[in-house]
Parts: structure tokens; C-alpha cells; sequence
């Protein structure tokens, strides 16, 4: 059994991207999604600080400090893309119009509740940025996330123990070893890496998992590691 | 007489500003931070000021200095962490109890501000309800889902930073450099912008993008960063 | 004594714009204003479309039928114009943002209390446009309107008869007779035409009137009528 | 596949419409009025339609065709008076009770459309108070002030019209065109434009008013009026 790295899991979820969608990627892990969407397919990558159409990141010769993402990465624009202030960026995520956001997380709960900002660092400040937004207004939340801590506690749990960002918003969680969709069906595994039991699998699982009729092997192509 | 909202220094730029003012500060991501005007702030030194900022911690903003330099008394913002294991000049006043935090999620924060200049005093969103950044906050179903009640921001003053600017105090911002800018604008009692260049003729309507009507002082010069 | 026509009342108006305001002119009689702000004062006006420093009436072969008011007239722009849409237009209004509003209206009341949108007539369709918005947001909110009806019932009354627009909200009103201000010191006369007795205006009023210590006689130009 | 929201005819560009559909027409004091879009929703002559628009009785939009035709169950506009003394297909039916009409003023009915397509369910305005038009409806004091609550609206259908536009559906506009256009297109289920002249490379991000994410379909069509 052989885990996916970070790239892997970003280019698993990438998959599950459709054509002319309007996509919203949280920084970290997520970022990379826009690396392996599928060829032929036209997306539009909209960044909170109000880029729709995010391309590529710049030049390293290119200075533009204003061409960025709300991480503050120099980028480029794709073809067609267009930028909104703040105010009309949120009013495009909160009204809905973020077809899919892929986030990173450290909890998803059965229900679909998600924590994802506030690790109670003691004395750290807050940082939520948008990711409540997000999480409580795009049409599809999708999570990446190691299946459990370093410490090999589960991820996936029946209610969330960290700050919630949002109640009952994740769709799907890509994890290191598996697919898995959070629904009123239950939490139901779409695909699983080869060599682990669905055994091992709920073992690493703080819910009672179902398998999917026609649940696959996870499979993904060789990819270096990254964040 | 005709309307010149161009000043000549960031002093001329900071005039009135007084103890106790709410003062918004654009800028995310690296774009339009108005350095220029929040390090003349902190030479100013007015005190028990109220930041409304995205980030009070951005390591490309003047923003810490005003904070470390004690004349802060409360940040509103959706983002106060620092980039370092130590504690920023924010997190060791805010853990000490010496500066008071209230965080947004971004697009509340946005829209607090937004409304402050629409003259709605109030509105419901669905973001947030049942997490920590709601608490106490008034909650009420629309279509059969839960939402708070959030209010409006209004400010004494805003700092931007924008690319051109007009005699009218019109404005022009380039890429992602807008962001909170406008909203804030449209909030304050008195808003400064600085900008790279003052076009000698008025701006033609289809390349403003912030009214000069909601922008009372402009200043010309070149971006600065920590 | 001569009341004075509809264009002497815009003039009279006129002359307490104030230099660098941002101003909104109703429909009718109060357009006339931009037409006697005081030399030498830079003025923008606002249009509820959006536009934002509207300048004089468009040459009769400018056939630019998307460069209007609010009216719908052709209009040219002013140099430092800019043009936003709706959303944000009445976000400007409602924000208090507009320094003055001058309208026409039906009644005042002695408390500010303003009916300048519906003379109830019988079946046909409402048109109240942005005049709700203008009254209740405007900084100060002037009325241009002659002094009675033609039948010499007063417009200026306790308590407004027709559908309010807004309460409490004018300032300062400008008839064919009279400068009359409202307020918490009561309906103070400010100006008289010469010729009319203070007593001759109260009797033409439905309100007990004050006249300010410095009540001056209201004195226009010569100007042709018009609406 | 590439993006390419351009349609050959006004027919496709209305394709899927049913019966019962809430319909945004943008277009004010003779800008930006969608008329060969209206035409063609009358020649496809769904019934029982809500219209949101901000005049019902514009003599320069086609909208009072929609409601001859007896295809609109209701009015949603802050203006319905007909231009001459007799009354107006509209009055006529709406004093027979035919059609019924719910009129607001100008910036509640914008910013109503504003809040459908921005997630917000409702907000509070001073706009209104005490008047005929805000009747019944909840009233709450903010800093001293009564304000009445008013909720957002959302639609299955907008029709704009702009100056240009490119194969993603970015959209901008010549002069006051804008108008209710931007907040009609955020709030509907499907947006299309018609416009003067479609650009063959896209449109530069610049130089566009309103991101085409939020606009389906365009049509190129030269301007009409009854």
C-alpha cells in the first residue's frame, strides 16, 4: 500500500473537475488542483481577492505586485478573465456562484461539518480569511486532506473537535487513501488505494464507512510531492 | 473654485485625523497597500485608534508598526496571524489583553463595510452560523436555513492605494489592487488615496473605477514596502 | 406682488448650492437648478442612473441614446464624470453620500414630512422611482413647489393628505411666494416676495409661521418661464 | 470544450424558458433595454410570468408588449403609469385586478436584486418608513432610526443589453447602459445579453463591467425600439 502524496491528492480531486466550471481553490494543497485539470476542459479558477480567471504564476522576472492571488502569488490572467473588488468577489461566493471550492481541512465531520481554520494555537492570532465564506456558500465543497494526523488519529469523525468553519458543507473528502463522499447516505468510500482492506481503511475512520457498489481502486499517476 | 483634491505631502494627506478614529486600511494579497499613508499614520501618532484591515499581521503592510506602536486599541479583520513561531507586536498585546480582536470571515468583513457605505445598517448571511465568529450574534431562518445578523461598518477614515487619480479624486485601480478599497471608500468620513501617477485631465468615465466623489484627498508617490 | 415663475424658483434654489457638493435633481422644475448654480462653483450632479456629474443637455444631432439621465434626456457629461450602475447609484444615495436633493412635491408638513409621489389618482399605474430612496437619504432634502395649489388650498400643512414619500425629511422649501425653512424651531420664513404681507403668506400657509430676525425680501432675475 | 456562450438567434438565446418564470429586463431612460430579447420572449409567448423591471410602462421598451399579450401574472417595478391619459395595457389589466403589481422604490428594488444574487436573504433600509410602499412589512430601529426589512429577490431569467461582449459572456457597457444589468444578471438562474458588436479576441479584464461568469448567452443584434 502505497499512500498519495500532496500532488497526487490534488490531481485526484482535479479529476473530478467539469467542463466550464467556476472553481475556487483554498491555499495550500488545493492550489495545485489547477495543475491537473483535465486537458480540454475550460475552467475559470476565481481567487477570493476578486481575480475570476486566474492563469499560471508569473515570471520570475515578472514584477507586477498587483497581479496577484488572495495568497499573494504573482500570476497571470487567462483569457477572459476579469477582476472584481472585494466586496463583489464575496458577493460572487456567498451567492452561490462558486461552483466547486476544493479546501483544505482537519476535520470533517459525518454530517459534513468542516474545520479548517483554528487549530487552538495558544496565542497564535486568528486567521479565517475566506474559507467560512466559501465553505458556506459554493455550490460543491470538496476537502483534501491526509486521511489521519501524523499521530494516526482519523480525520473523518463523527463530530468535529476543532472550531467549525462551517456546518454541513463538505461533498467529498480526497484524502491520502481514499475517496469519499459525505451525504445523507452516510459517509460512502468511492475509491480506495490498492493494497489497504477496507478494514485498515475504517480503522483510520472515526465513522462506520459504506463501500460504493462499484468502488474503485484509487489510482493516480507517479507526481512529485509538494504543497 | 475648482474641485483639487491633490495634496502635496503625506502629512498635507492626514490633516483632522484624531484619538479614538476608526480607520480602514485596504490591501490584500500584496496589492494596494497604502504604505506610504499608514506609515505617515504612525508618525501622526494619533492614539486608541480602531484598525478595519484584512489582515493586521501582513508581513508587505506598515500595518504591525502601528500596532507595535501601541496606538491601537482595537483591530477588526479577518486575519491576525503572524509569519513567525514568535509572536507578532499584535498577538503579544492581543495575548496580554491590551488590544481588543474582532475576526470576520472575509466576505462579512467585506460586506459590513459595503453596507456602511449603502446605508444598511444591517443584513443576514448564511456565514458562520454556528461557529465561533457568530457568537451572540442574532440568528433567523430565510428558505428554511439558518442566518445571522451582521451590521454595518462606517469609519472616520480609509487609506488606499490606487494606480491614477484625477484633480476630482477620481480613481483608477490595476489588477487586484482595488479589493476592500472601494467599500472602505464608500465608509469613512475621510478618505486618502495614494497613487502612482495624478493624471494631468480629468480621467475619462470608463477608466475610473472608484467615484472621486467618495475620495477626498490623493497623493502621488511611488509604493514603498517594509 | 409677482410670485415667482417656476424658473426664478430653480434660480432661487440655485443660489444655496454650495461649492464642491455632489447634488440630485428631481424630475421638472428642480433640473432647472444646474442651470443658476452661482459662477465659480464646482458642481457635481448626480443622476439616480448613475451618472455621476451630468453636464448640459446633448447638441439635438448627438443621437447617443445610452448617455442619459435619469429623465432620459440626452445628456453630455462634465469633465471628472463618472457613470456606475443602479445598485451602487442607490448604494450612494441611501449612503447619504448625495449633499443635496432638490424635488418637487404636493405637500410638506411641519415636521419635514414629504408627499411628492402619488396624487392618487384613479387606476393609473405608480411611479415613484428613485424619490423614496432621495428623500430618507439625501443630507438635505430641498422642495421646490409653488406656495398653494392652483385652487389655493396650502401645501405647506400639519399633516401631508396624500402618500408620504419620507418622513421628516425636508429642510428647506422654496415656493413661488416664499424661502421657508422646517425644522425643530418650527416653519421660519426666510425670504418674502416684496409686496406680499407676512400675513397674506400665513393666510396662503397651513401652518403657523415664524419670520426669521433677518426675513429678507426674495428678489430673483427676470427669467422666461418653463417647466 | 472552449467556452463560447455566443447564440445565432434570439430564439436560441431564450431557449428553456417555461411558463411561470420571474423575468429581470434591465434598461432605464432609454438605456440598455434589451427589446429584441423582449420581442422574442413574446414571439415564444411564455405564460404566468413575473416581470422585475423597473418600468412597466417604458415607451421605449417593448416590456408592455409582454403584458398586452396577458403573459405577465405580476409587476415588480418602481414605475407602472402609463404616458397618456388613457390607461395603459398594464393599468388596464391592473385595475381589473388581471395582474397584480408590487411597486418599490427605485434603490430597494436594486438593491433587492443585489441581495438575491450576492447570498444576502434580507436587509434592513430606512428607505421607505411610514409609507404606503413598505407596508406590513417589519420595522426595526438601528442607531435611532426605523428601518424596514426587505428581502432579496432572485429570478429565473435576465435580459440585459450591453455594448460588447466576448465568447466567455464578459459584458461591457457604453454610458448609463449598466444600470440595473449587473445585479439582474447576479440574481438570475440564466442571464443573456444581447449587444451591439461581440469581440473577437477576449475582452481585456479592464475593460470589462460585468465577469462573464455571470452571463449564459449573447446575441449580437443592433438596437431596436417600438
Amino acid at each position: 500500500m502505497k499512500p498519495l502524496n500532496r500532488r497526487q491528492m490534488a490531481w485526484r480531486a482535479a479529476q473530478d473537475v467539469e467542463d466550464g466550471q467556476l472553481v475556487n481553490l483554498g491555499l495550500g494543497m488545493p492550489l495545485a488542483v489547477a495543475d491537473y485539470i483535465r486537458p480540454g476542459l475550460d475552467v475559470f479558477i476565481q481567487s477570493e481577492n476578486g481575480v475570476i480567471g486566474a492563469g499560471p504564476l508569473a515570471a520570475p522576472d515578472d514584477v507586477d505586485t498587483d497581479r496577484v492571488d488572495a495568497g499573494g502569488r504573482r500570476i497571470t490572467l487567462r483569457p477572459g478573465a476579469s477582476i472584481v473588488d472585494s466586496a463583489w468577489s464575496f458577493a460572487m461566493i456567498r451567492g452561490g456562484h462558486i461552483d466547486v471550492t476544493v479546501l483544505g481541512a482537519f476535520e470533517v465531520a459525518a454530517n459534513g461539518d468542516l474545520a479548517n481554520w483554528d487549530m487552538r494555537v495558544p496565542n497564535k492570532g486568528p486567521l479565517v480569511g475566506g474559507a467560512m465564506d466559501l465553505a458556506a456558500s459554493a455550490r460543491a465543497v470538496w476537502v483534501i486532506m491526509e486521511h489521519t494526523t501524523r499521530k494516526g488519529v482519523p480525520r473523518i469523525i463523527q463530530r468535529c473537535t476543532l472550531p467549525l468553519t462551517a456546518q454541513r458543507c463538505v461533498k467529498r473528502v480526497y484524502t491520502d487513501l481514499a475517496v469519499v463522499d459525505i451525504g445523507t447516505d452516510g459517509t460512502v468510500v468511492r475509491e480506495l488505494i490498492p493494497g489497504l482492506s477496507r478494514a485498515a481503511l475504517q480503522e483510520r475512520t472515526g465513522v462506520p464507512l459504506t463501500f460504493a457498489a462499484d468502488c474503485r481502486d484509487l489510482v493516480t499517476p507517479d507526481l512529485p510531492d509538494g504543497d | 473654485m475648482p474641485i483639487d483634491k491633490r495634496v502635496k505631502t503625506a502629512a498635507d494627506a492626514l490633516k483632522g485625523v484624531r484619538d479614538g478614529a476608526i480607520v480602514f486600511i485596504s490591501g490584500f494579497g500584496g496589492a494596494g497597500f497604502p504604505n506610504n499613508l499608514i506609515r505617515a499614520l504612525r508618525e501622526l501618532a494619533p492614539r486608541d485608534l480602531t484598525l478595519v484591515v484584512n489582515s493586521a499581521t501582513h508581513r508587505y503592510a506598515f500595518t504591525g508598526d502601528l500596532i507595535e506602536a501601541g496606538l491601537v486599541r482595537k483591530v477588526i479583520c479577518s486575519a491576525a496571524r503572524g509569519h513567525s513561531k514568535d509572536l507578532s507586536a499584535f498577538e503579544r498585546l492581543w495575548s496580554e489583553g491590551k488590544i481588543e480582536l474582532e475576526c470576520l470571515p472575509q466576505g462579512t468583513f467585506a460586506e459590513r463595510i459595503r453596507a456602511g457605505g449603502a446605508g444598511i445598517p444591517a443584513f443576514y448571511t448564511p456565514v458562520g452560523v454556528g461557529t465561533d465568529l457568530t457568537r451572540g450574534k442574532e440568528v433567523r431562518v430565510f428558505d428554511g436555513r439558518e442566518h445571522v445578523l451582521e451590521t454595518a461598518i462606517k469609519g472616520d477614515l480609509a487609506l488606499l492605494r490606487a494606480d491614477t487619480a484625477d484633480r476630482y479624486g477620481n480613481l483608477a485601480f490595476s489588477y487586484a489592487q482595488a479589493n476592500f478599497g472601494p467599500a472602505m471608500a464608500t465608509a469613512a468620513g475621510l478618505t486618502v488615496a495614494e497613487v502612482r501617477s495624478i493624471a494631468e485631465d480629468p480621467m475619462g468615465h470608463e477608466q475610473i473605477d472608484l467615484p472621486g466623489i467618495y475620495v477626498d484627498r490623493v497623493l502621488q508617490t511611488p509604493m514603498v514596502w517594509p
